[in-house]
């Protein structure tokens, strides 16, 4: 909940253009409307996630490079199409985590990384898996570890901390109180 | 100094509009709507990030800069997610019903 | 600056016009069309933030950023109802 | 007056309202007020030197008032109403027995009275005819007092429609006087009589009214039909009284236009023919009653000749055989109703012998008679007599002499006629054929005094007055008088031998004859071409021809109502473009700038492709494009609050659009071809093209500059923002954005009520513990959550 | 007067009129939405130059007025759309297709007036698609 | 005055709002009831204020100088209208709760009521043409909510004619608005006239017929009338009564203030023309069916023809005729309206095929229905007639004989129609599947007849208390007349 | 298969309220700025649109405005309130009012009264496109013709 809340609250000061006494405490009032408004009483909201700084720029550098390459990439299937370039694909790939954020954050990355998109999460009852649909020609192990080493990565920005992942999975799709042995933030 | 950031913000501008272009191009070069995807995902939005830095050079007030920056933020968050959508409600009806001719 | 400015607005017409070929194309697949409307509010984006400079004005960029948080709806809606409406 | 006219109506209401139980005790009530208007009148009006006047202004700017003077003549129709009236009501205790409609009917014949009394009354011709549409309509609903008798209804609805048609021409001759005259009032329009052509016109609308009314020809076939109704509505109304409305009003109106001659010679033939139509048909007929009608249309059209002609004479002779042939068909009437009480029928075929049976009803019916085929002496001889004269020493030329032919002719059809009535009812006649004769009605019992009372009143009263017909003569010199005559010379038992005289002789003697040889027995002769077919099919035609017209103006379907409004649209603007195209064309560009054009293109295409689009889903995403056109081209335009606006609703169409869609077939269906396309893209086109020609005029034609400019001085200094048009939408024109909104607002709320009551048809058993009971209705957040929790799926 | 405004006003007038004129009520509404659209641009069009946003302190900034009219316009032709799809879906719920259909009574005084010559009520389905 | 003007306006609107919030019935009732009986005060008000200070009351909105503001305007005509169609709405919301159909059944039924009554009273005072479009939408969308208010097969098939139609009409109505501000470059009524006249006449003549055109679907004149007879006839008898006696006036009122204030003297022929086919093709209509409600919505269309006439006739006499016509015919045709109410309520259907000799169970119905059906037939004494003959005499006036003579047909025809009504409804044999013995039937329905007999009497009262009432008309007319009135009491500093 | 997406789901978890406080940014600013409650109103009905597309719950939990018509009459009563407050103190309808109020640490705030107006039009504009949604959006798998197509 911190990180979220600080997060609107970045947003709403950004929005604003400056930072002031007025703005930071209008953005206060707002979120705590929002909280009262529409709380997130899903059983999700407790799972919490450590967030490291430098974890996130890492990653956002590294996303930013991949969307360049992979804009490329396309621009190159677009201009100049061979049979590889424009072949595709559809992988499964199964994910470590249980965090749907950690889940949601990588799909998303991989839809703005070279060569391949998500177009599906499917949750197992191991965690979640992936279906990856890419352009050009892949190797399936490579293109796997590609993807896992992209998991960690976000990992490494945002670490799920305290929930087993079947007890939050539980949660989240029966809607039962999940084990209380992790913190909530 | 000016100069260098103009010619900055002009290279990002043609760059960003290029990629447009190329991504438009894609829709009608690639063959299935899935690949099409790539093309309205990827070179689109980096073509957004590219014209808002242009702009966000060009502006004299932080305001407007860390509007620039937020709307590029929200660009890469929201992108995905609607191109994941459609990606998916295409595969899953093309697992459903099989395409059968073309 | 302007100039280029302008050439890069001359572009994105290209772009918009290759856009809303595929959105109009009989050929076209309803998932295409979605895709192609996406795209439509990526390249009207673009065009706000070079209009923003061009115009001087500041004010493009709301509708900019607005667009861009919204224009994904139009696909999400789209995408939730294709799956049913095909069956 | 006044008062008197008002007491009916009260009466009438009081009838209806508190003797249903009792009618008799309302029929009681309806006599003495007869009685006291009757004497009332008599008291204000006879020996009076000041003649009593009555004016009620109603609308000043229009010249609207209800005007009432109590003239001889007014005082002789009041009571002729009146006592008349009297009589018949009381016939009708007996008539109507145990009769459910009975209430009904005395409520309505009250009523009726009051509104004859007014118009006899009127001194003003406006005042006449809005006493004059309501005895139509009090005619109309005693017509149809039988209401469950299709013919009843029928005969109801055709005196209506004819009588309510001459008051239109009525109508608008009061109009006409009180434009050319600005008056309408008989005696300033005979102080300055109007002149012109235009004033013709008016007086011929008059008399078409009056003729209407009075039953004349061509208007004459409403009145047989008027006696489906019972037998003392056909003597009261349509005979002594309301039929003699026209004959009131062109005696008010003929001293003033008499002498023109298209007044005259409408007068004379439309009179003539119907004398001796009337006659002839009553000659055909084997219904006592209806021999009768025809016998009054004839009488009638007798009458309107005399009073129409505008000759002093005949006018004073017409107004005295109006009394004798309301006193003696009166009589008639009640007699015929006697006998139909008695045995059952008005058939005179199948009456025979009849004056063994009742021969003090045979010898009063007679009397009647004898005054109606113009014997002396009785009053009906003495009128006839007196309109002889009149005619012969009329000085009016060719019309004259016509008018006089007439009048012979009928004359002896009217003897004729009578003798056949009679004969028919009373005589021992020689049967023909053996199967009628089991037919034959026979006395079932014996009629009441209260029958055969007011009949014998008026037989007597007839002979009463012929014997002194020089002194009821003498009264009716002050009717004269008041309607502006000069009377020579009054009536009078025995005329002395003139060629008058000699007439009549031989009018009787030819009539007698006549009318003894016309057989009864033979079935009722109807004539191929009479008033009432042509009004029948004019009629059924109406009913069809509306149809057929219905049909092509309302044809149920959206889509040619759409095509016609567009057309209009299309018609209007192409009209006003090829009037004056203007400067706007000079001053078109290509675009204001080449993004401005490229939008505009793209946004076309996007028009286009949605016409062009076969699939739901995809012509919703198509529109959306355009809408996102549009909002750059706001954009461009300087108006980013619109662009921004427009983004957001073209967002929100489209998910509405696809909310709904989801749940229809992907493809429309085939259009059904309600027109060639060809008039599809023709009607389209011209919209189009025109709406944007006009534009451009339009905007070539600004000559003043825009009050936006008022609003950008005041934004900020007045309102406190910088965004004029969010100052002008809140602000400036804030009233404009609450209706906006509430439009909003209601719009919701119709689309969730239309859901509401989807959801209650789909499921009627929760519906009637939840949304109907009336708790749920109340602020319980039940149905919302119902409808809101967790099933949102889509 | 930008010409391509012009054309585009006719365009949106022409699609519109055209669109309504259908029997499927998803037609007539789409059709109404085109309309409201080119009023739109009628008025903004029509009514002023094209300029800079109307804000205080601006040069040659663009007349108001119809920003604001439009504004009004844009809200209510949502609220008429929006309510045109309920009547659409109503429509659906009720009888499986969204055609507008006649008016009972006028095709009954149409049978009556003229037996025979008119063609029946024809009721139309949808094809279904897949 | 600021109040007055405003109250008529927003207080149903502060209705409408806090019983969209509170959905109990007794509470939505009173608060209708309280809103409209302030609106009502409030209207006689104005009236007493307009004929007092022989003025004419105007408001500027927001306190802004007059051009900028949105004015609100009420002349002598205004008045008029305002306080006939809030006693009329008043009355109308009487019958529909004694109807136990409408309010019960949607919760909805009060909110949009009172918008519509909002939206009525907006149009009538509205001095500003885009705020007369604000308005027309208002009570367009509230009359579509309420025609579609029980969603049945029938209300969503002649409903959806009804809200196409009038949207196009909407369609029609802004861009004439539109085009009207692009051409003088203001909205305000009683700034328009002098910029008007400055414009070159195709561009004037095209802004006039195209406003003709969307207030003559409005109004349902020829040939624009069609979605009329289709549309009443499903909806509840309490929502046609009021649509009958009130949308098509507001439409009425709209042109005849146009056609005065704004375009004077254009297009008379035009105008007569139009008159006349509507009064007899709507007249024809009505005598085709076989239905009550049929035949009175197309005698809506039919009287509307009388009134187009009077605007054609143009002069004080003939406008001054339009007013008194206007406030003859509102609570004329409503009264009948609840007439055929309350023989459905009764007998579920007012076709004749099932109906009938209802004269015989109820005489005070039958005078209930008789008394304003010969009213607008134009018979006398009624309102109808004096109307009518205002009409007559002012068309001699200007030497329209031929509109006259057609006017005085359209009338004969329209007695033909109403007699159809009485034959078939009053007249004639019970039908078998009523209860021929349950007689009574006003005391049976208090409310609905208590709301009928009010109008009823209320019509007897109008040509009762002509004198001063077409007085009062005269007044408005030479109102209509001399636009400089308007322009320079809206314009006044 | 789920219908349910998790992106979706943490889209909307994320994306609601960045939403919803540009809503508010646009509304406030809407005097000056382009926006105002009418635009704000839409963008928040934007978030709920994408809360409705989630599949997740679109109550808010106040009971005052729980239900859509009750925001919708919120709002309504606002705006008029507003609006007619004037008339109360014998000025016009819709008369506007500035205030400028001290408040402690941020200074000098001017509070137009016509943005009141425009707050009631930002929650009824809320009000109308939840209740848009939430009837519309039903669902379409429990079939609601009431009598199949012949
Ligand atoms: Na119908
Ligand atoms: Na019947």
């Amino acid at each position: 909940m911190i990180v979220r809340n600080i997060t609107l609250l970045v947003v709403w000061v950004a929005m604003w253009g400056e930072l002031n006494v007025a703005n930071v405490a209008s953005g206060v009032l707002m979120i705590a409307a929002l909280s009262v408004l529409f709380p997130t009483d899903d059983r999700r909201a407790r799972l919490a996630h450590r967030v490291h700084p430098l974890g996130v720029l890492r990653f956002g550098g590294r996303l930013f490079v991949d969307l360049v390459v992979s804009s490329w990439n396309v621009a190159m299937a677009v201009v100049v199409p061979n049979a590889d370039r424009i072949h595709t694909e559809v992988f499964d790939v199964a994910l470590t985590t249980t965090s749907p954020l950690v889940a949601v954050v990588v799909s998303n990355s991989i839809t703005l990384t070279p060569g391949t998109m998500t177009v599906d999460i499917i949750e197992t009852d191991r965690g979640f898996a992936l279906r990856v649909h890419a352009l050009g020609r892949a190797e399936p192990v490579s293109f796997r570890e590609q993807i896992l080493e992209l998991e960690r990565r976000v990992v490494a920005a945002a670490t799920p901390v305290g929930i087993p992942a079947d007890g939050a999975r539980a949660a989240i799709e029966h809607n039962v109180e999940p084990p209380r042995d992790g913190s909530a933030s | 100094m000016s100069t260098v950031v103009d010619i900055a913000t002009a290279a990002l501008f043609l760059i960003g509009a290029a990629l447009a272009v190329i991504a438009g191009v894609g829709l009608h070069r690639l063959g299935d709507t899935r690949s099409r995807m790539h093309a309205a995902t990827k070179p689109a939005t980096l073509g957004v990030l590219c014209c808002a830095v242009g702009a966000a050079l060009q502006s004299d007030s932080s305001a407007l800069v860390t509007k620039l920056l937020l709307a590029m933020a929200l660009q890469l968050v929201t992108a995905p997610v609607g191109a994941h959508m459609l990606a998916r409600s295409i595969t899953r009806r093309d697992e459903q019903h099989p395409p059968t001719t073309s | 600056m302007i100039g280029t400015s302008q050439v890069a607005l001359a572009l994105l017409i290209l772009a918009a016009v290759f856009t809303v070929a595929r959105a109009v194309r009989p050929s076209s697949s309803t998932g295409d069309r979605a895709v192609a409307l996406d795209m439509a509010t990526s390249v009207i984006q673009c065009g706000l933030f070079v209009g923003a400079v061009i115009l001087g004005d500041g004010i493009l960029v709301d509708i900019a950023l607005v667009l861009g948080l919204l224009g994904f709806l139009t696909s999400v809606t789209v995408a939730r109802f294709l799956e049913r409406a095909d069956r | 007056m006044t008062a008197l006219v008002l007491a009916h109506f009260v009466v009438a209401v009081v009838v209806l309202a508190f003797t249903r139980a009792r009618p008799v005790i309302g029929a009681v009530i309806g006599c003495v007020l007869f009685a006291t208007t009757a004497v009332t009148i008599a008291i204000l009006g006879i020996g009076v030197d000041q003649q009593r006047v009555e004016t009620w202004r109603w609308i000043d700017d229009l010249g609207l008032q209800m005007a009432f003077r109590l003239d001889g003549f007014a005082v002789m129709m009041v009571l002729i109403v009146s006592v008349i009236g009297a009589l018949v009501l009381a016939y009708s205790i007996a008539y109507f027995d145990h009769d459910e409609t009975f209430v009904l009917f005395v409520g309505l014949f009250v009523a009726f009275a009051g509104s004859m009394t007014g118009l006899v009354l009127s001194s003003d011709l406006f005042t006449m005819f809005v006493f004059w549409e309501l005895t139509s309509v009090w005619s109309f609903l005693l017509i149809g007092l039988n209401d469950r008798s299709a013919q009843a209804r029928t005969a109801a609805l055709r005196a209506l429609l004819v009588t309510g048609g001459g008051g239109l021409c009525l109508l608008a001759g009061v109009a006409l006087f009180q434009v050319l005259a600005g008056t309408s009032s008989f005696a300033e329009l005979a102080a300055d009589p109007p002149v012109g052509t235009t004033a013709t016109v008016a007086a011929i609308l008059v008399l078409v009214g009056a003729f209407t009314k009075s039953a004349q020809f061509p208007f004459h076939f409403w009145l047989p039909g008027a006696m489906a109704a019972p037998t003392p509505v056909s003597a009261y109304l349509h005979s002594a009284t309301m039929v003699k409305a026209g004959i009131v009003l062109m005696a008010r109106m003929s001293p003033i236009f008499g002498d023109l001659d298209v007044w005259r010679w409408m007068v004379v033939l439309s009179g003539g023919t119907t004398m001796i139509l009337g006659g002839v048909r009553a000659m055909r007929q084997v219904d006592a009653k209806l021999l009768l009608a025809f016998s009054t249309v004839s009488q009638l059209g007798f009458l309107t000749m005399l009073v129409g002609l505008g000759v002093p004479g005949a006018t004073y002779a017409g107004v005295a055989h109006l009394v004798a042939h309301a006193v003696f068909k009166a009589g008639l009437f009640l007699g015929v109703g006697v006998v139909d009480h008695a045995t059952g029928t008005r058939d005179i075929r199948k009456l025979n012998g009849l004056w063994r049976e009742m021969p003090m009803v045979t010898a009063l019916m007679c009397l009647a008679g004898a005054s109606m085929a113009g014997l002396i002496p009785l009053f009906g001889f003495a009128t006839k007599e007196k309109a002889l004269v009149a005619l012969l020493d009329a000085d009016v030329g060719f019309v004259g002499w016509v008018a006089l032919g007439f009048v012979t002719v009928g004359s002896v059809l009217s003897a004729a006629y009578t003798v056949r009535l009679l004969r028919g009812l009373f005589a021992t006649k020689p049967t023909t054929r053996d199967s009628a004769q089991e037919h034959m009605a026979h006395l079932h019992h014996a009629p009441g005094w209260l029958l055969v009372g007011p009949m014998a009143s008026f037989a007597v009263a007839s002979l009463a007055a012929g014997l002194a017909a020089g002194v009821v003569g003498g009264w009716l010199v002050a009717a004269g008088t008041s309607l502006d005559l000069d009377v020579a010379s009054k009536l009078a038992l025995w005329p002395g031998i003139n060629t008058a005289l000699g007439i009549s002789v031989a009018v009787v003697a030819v009539g007698a004859v006549v009318g003894w040889r016309v057989p009864v027995t033979e079935p009722p002769h109807h004539p191929a071409v009479s008033g009432e077919r042509i009004f029948q099919r004019t009629f059924d035609g109406l009913i069809e021809g509306s149809k057929r017209i219905t049909v092509v103006t309302q044809s149920g379907s959206l889509l040619a109502y759409l095509a016609v409004v567009m057309s209009v649209v299309a018609a209007v603007l192409g009209v006003a473009i090829f009037t004056d195209p203007g400067a706007g064309f000079g001053e078109l560009v290509v675009a204001d700038s080449p993004v401005q054009l490229a939008v505009s293109v793209v946004a076309i295409v996007f028009a286009f492709a949605v016409v062009l689009a076969r699939d739901r889903f995809v012509s919703a995403l198509l529109i959306g494009g355009v809408g996102f056109g549009c909002a750059v081209i706001f954009a461009m335009f300087g108006a980013p609050d619109l662009a921004l606006t427009q983004v957001l609703v073209e967002t929100l169409s489209i998910v509405v659009f696809l909310l709904v869609l989801r749940q229809m077939p992907r493809r429309f269906a085939a259009d059904p071809t309600w027109a060639p396309q060809a008039i599809r893209i023709a009607i389209s086109t011209a919209v189009g093209v025109s709406v944007a020609a006009f534009a451009v005029m339009v905007s070539g034609a600004r000559s003043a500059p825009s009050v936006g400019e008022v609003y950008g001085e005041l934004s900020l200094p007045e309102a406190g923002g910088n965004n004029i048009v969010n100052v002008i939408l809140v602000d400036f024109r804030g009233v404009d954005t609450l209706g906006e909104i509430t439009v909003l607002a209601v719009a919701a709320l119709g689309v969730t009520n239309l859901v509401r009551m989807a959801l209650r048809n789909r499921k009627p058993v929760e519906d009637t513990d939840s949304e109907t009971a009336q708790p749920d209705r109340a602020d319980d957040a039940g149905s919302a959550d119902r409808s809101s929790a967790g099933g949102r799926r889509p | 007067m930008s010409a391509s405004l012009v054309v585009l006003i006719a365009v949106l007038f022409g699609t519109g009129t055209y669109l309504l004129m259908h029997r499927t009520l998803t037609r007539i509404v789409l059709g109404v939405a085109m309309l409201g659209n080119g009023v739109n641009v009628l008025i903004l069009a029509t009514g002023g130059r094209q300029g800079e946003p109307p804000i205080v302190g601006r040069e040659g900034a663009t007349d108001p007025v119809p920003q604001a009219l439009v504004l009004t316009a844009i809200v209510i032709g949502f609220a008429v759309v929006a309510f045109l799809l309920a009547l659409a879906w109503r429509n659906w719920t009720i009888s499986g297709n969204d055609a507008v259909e006649d008016d009972v009574e006028d095709r009954l005084i149409a049978r009556a007036g003229a037996d025979g010559e008119r063609r029946s009520d024809v009721h139309h389905h949808e094809d279904v698609d897949l | 005055m600021n109040a007055l003007l405003a109250i008529p306006l927003a207080v149903p609107l502060v209705g409408a709002a806090i019983s969209i919030i509170v959905r109990r019935l007794t509470v939505q009732r009173v608060v209708s009831f309280i809103a409209l009986a302030t609106s009502l005060a409030a209207s006689i008000a104005i009236v007493a204020t307009v004929v007092i200070d022989d003025s004419i009351a105007v408001t500027r909105l927001g306190g802004w100088p007059a051009p900028v503001a949105i004015t609100l305007v009420a002349d002598r005509l205004s008045a008029l209208l305002l306080v006939v169609a809030v006693a009329m709405v008043s009355l109308v919301l009487a019958f529909a709760i004694g109807q136990r159909a409408a309010d019960e059944r949607s919760p909805f039924y009060h909110p949009v009521y009172l918008v519509l009554c909002a939206g009525i009273a907006q149009a009538f005072l509205a001095g500003d043409l885009f705020n007369l479009f604000v308005a027309f939408e208002l009570l367009l969308m509230a009359s579509y909510v309420l025609l579609t208010l029980e969603g049945t097969d029938s209300q969503i098939r002649s409903g959806t004619t009804y809200v196409v139609l009038n949207v196009v009409e909407s369609t029609v109505l802004l861009t004439a608005i539109g085009l009207i501000f692009a051409a003088t470059g203001t909205v305000s009524m009683a700034d328009l006239p002098a910029r008007l006249a400055e414009l070159p006449d195709g561009v004037r003549s095209g802004l006039n017929l195209l406003l003709l055109v969307a207030f003559g679907i409005k109004a349902a004149v020829f040939p624009l009338f069609f979605w009329l007879p289709d549309a009443y006839p499903t909806a509840p008898s309490s929502v046609t009564a009021v649509f009958a006696g009130l949308l098509t006036k507001v439409g009425v009122y709209a042109m005849l203030r146009t056609e005065t204030l704004l375009f004077p003297g254009g297009h008379s022929t035009l105008l007569l023309w139009i008159a006349g086919a509507t009064m007899i093709i709507g007249v024809l209509g009505a005598i085709s069916h076989s239905e009550m409600k049929r035949i009175l919505s197309f005698h809506i269309v039919s009287q509307i023809g009388y009134m187009v006439m009077g605007i054609g006739l143009g002069g004080e006499a003939a406008l001054a005729a339009t007013v008194f016509y206007l406030l003859h015919h509102i609570p004329v045709k409503t009264s009948l309206f609840l007439v055929q109410g309350i023989i459905e309520r009764d007998t579920g259907s007012t076709f004749f095929r099932d109906v009938g000799g209802l004269a015989r169970r109820s005489g005070p119905l039958a005078v209930l229905f008789l008394l304003p059906a010969l009213s607008l037939a134009g018979l006398p004494p009624f309102s109808g007639f004096l109307a009518k003959y205002g009409l007559v005499r002012a068309g001699f006036d200007g030497q329209s004989y031929v509109i006259v003579g057609v006017a005085l047909l359209a009338s004969l025809l329209t007695l033909v129609s109403m007699t159809k009504i009485w034959t078939g409804v009053f007249w004639g044999d019970v039908h078998p599947a009523a209860d021929a013995e349950r007689r009574g039937l006003l005391r049976r329905y208090p409310l609905m007849s208590g709301s009928a007999v009010v109008l009823v009497g209320g019509t007897l009262a109008i040509a009762a208390l002509a004198g001063p009432l077409y007085a009062y008309c005269v007044g408005a007319g030479a109102q209509l007349v001399d636009p400089s009135v308007y322009i320079e009491a809206v314009l006044r500093p | 298969m789920s219908r349910r997406s998790v992106i979706l789901d943490e889209a909307d978890r994320w994306l609601f309220p960045v939403i919803v406080m540009v809503s508010v940014y646009v509304t406030f600013r809407g005097h000056n700025a382009p926006g105002g409650g009418f635009a704000g109103g839409l963008i928040t009905g934007c978030a709920f649109v994408l809360r409705f597309l989630a599949g997740n719950d679109l109550r808010i939990r106040r009971s005052v405005i729980a239900r859509p018509d009750r925001l919708i009459g919120a709002g309504m009563l606002l705006a008029v309130a507003t609006a007619l407050s004037p008339v109360l103190l014998g000025d016009s309808l819709l008369e506007s009012n500035i205030w400028k109020l001290q408040v402690p640490l941020i200074g000098e705030v001017k509070v137009v009264s016509s943005a009141i107006f425009d707050l009631g039009v930002y929650f009824l504009v809320i009000g109308v496109v939840l209740a848009i949604l939430l009837a519309l959006g039903t669902d379409p798998s429990e079939p609601v013709l009431e009598r199949e197509a012949t």
